[in-house]
């Protein structure tokens, strides 16, 4: 089982990448997205998140295994965090390894791409002087690349 | 005889409710009770909402049955 | 100055990837390369690595400063193992802050791939029956990419 | 009025040595240079090095000086 969770505590990077390293696995390709001090020309004051679990934690499951589908010898491990986070703090952890880099690179890219459009997570940023849900894209099921 | 729908982030927010009950024969489909909810929350018209039915991704003319639990989705914005 | 070392001491990615955390970067990109049990169908037992320093480090140090010149916003922090390493431990461990993710992505596999070709570092593999020096590439300056 | 040699992994291990010292007449060139190390260590005739005056990369017909330290690099294999 691939490890995937959702979590209200800071994530540690090292545990998401131990949870992927193997005797075979040559490259470790480790993402994390970071809550900024902007965006959009705002100062952010933090963030919050909010999942709806019985969806999300499918969907990234289904994330991983499609990594270990998709890229032979990758494996996956994905962690993302919900509630208030502070600018600095990681909102979300992916890494993937395997035999060789160019696939560890290339399905961790997919995997951060795909969780940003299809798993059911919003953020709030919340501003000196108001606060707004991002927009993002419609989700939907997970489709497995080329 | 009611279907249960949730509610996330500015839908909860605009609809003041994460849950929210409607009585079976309130809808047919996933969108009749989209439009039930407008009915009642009419902030939420300006949104196209993705829909789930019991934590399943379901199309807008998705058919909805006593006890189902309907999650509206605005889009989604993680990572 | 960016953050580049030459060590015969065990890799703490997470030292690496706080070197490059900024309030404005959102995405952190991290490549760790992993001592593998197996190398073209041979048990590896352990490997050695050797690094010319006096070109090795002004080499690695040209690679974050191309990062940071070719990527807006991106920084680089890169530290190579030398010496003795065991199955599983890490040889190289490169991150790259940078305000979106496409942005860290592209930048650390820039690195990886250029520090494999233009950093003078060898390493030899042994096995059970055996050694080898494994020979890469031909050696020479490094090139900013278009 | 010397020139210092430096070899590296392979051709460390194969020249037995990682320093060797040669007269500053024994070569003008980087390539003549290569030629009077093989003459020394035939065993190195096959490879083809990389090189580096005083720790910039250097052309194989760049001119050596009294003085100058020139590394032989084999194919580099780091990562």
């Amino acid at each position: 089982m691939p490890m995937v969770e959702l979590t209200e505590s800071p994530i540690d990077p090292r545990v998401v990448e131990a949870a992927v390293a193997r005797p075979e696995a040559g490259a470790i390709c480790t993402f994390l997205g970071v809550v900024r001090n902007s965006n959009l020309g705002r100062d952010v004051g933090h963030l919050e998140y909010e999942a709806f679990p019985e969806m999300a934690m499918p969907s990234m499951v289904r994330i991983a295994e499609v990594v270990a589908e998709r890229w032979p010898g990758a494996r996956a491990a994905i962690v993302h965090r919900t509630g208030r986070l502070e600018i600095g703090e990681a909102s979300v952890v992916i890494a993937v390894s395997s035999p060789h880099r160019a696939e560890a690179f290339e399905a961790c890219r997919w995997a951060i791409d795909t969780l940003k459009t299809a798993v059911p997570i919003w953020k709030k940023e919340i501003w000196a002087d108001g606060e707004a849900w991002i927009e993002g894209v419609p989700a939907g099921p997970i489709e497995v690349p080329d | 005889m009611t279907v249960q729908i949730r509610l996330f982030a500015m839908f909860r927010e605009t609809a003041g409710a994460d849950r929210l009950e409607a009585p079976a024969d309130a809808a047919d489909t996933v969108n009749e009770l989209w439009a039930w909810l407008v009915a009642r929350h009419p902030e939420l018209d300006r949104h196209v909402p993705a829909a789930a039915v019991n934590a399943q991704w379901a199309r807008m003319d998705a058919r909805v049955a006593d006890g189902d639990e309907v999650a509206f989705l605005p889009p989604v914005s993680g990572g």
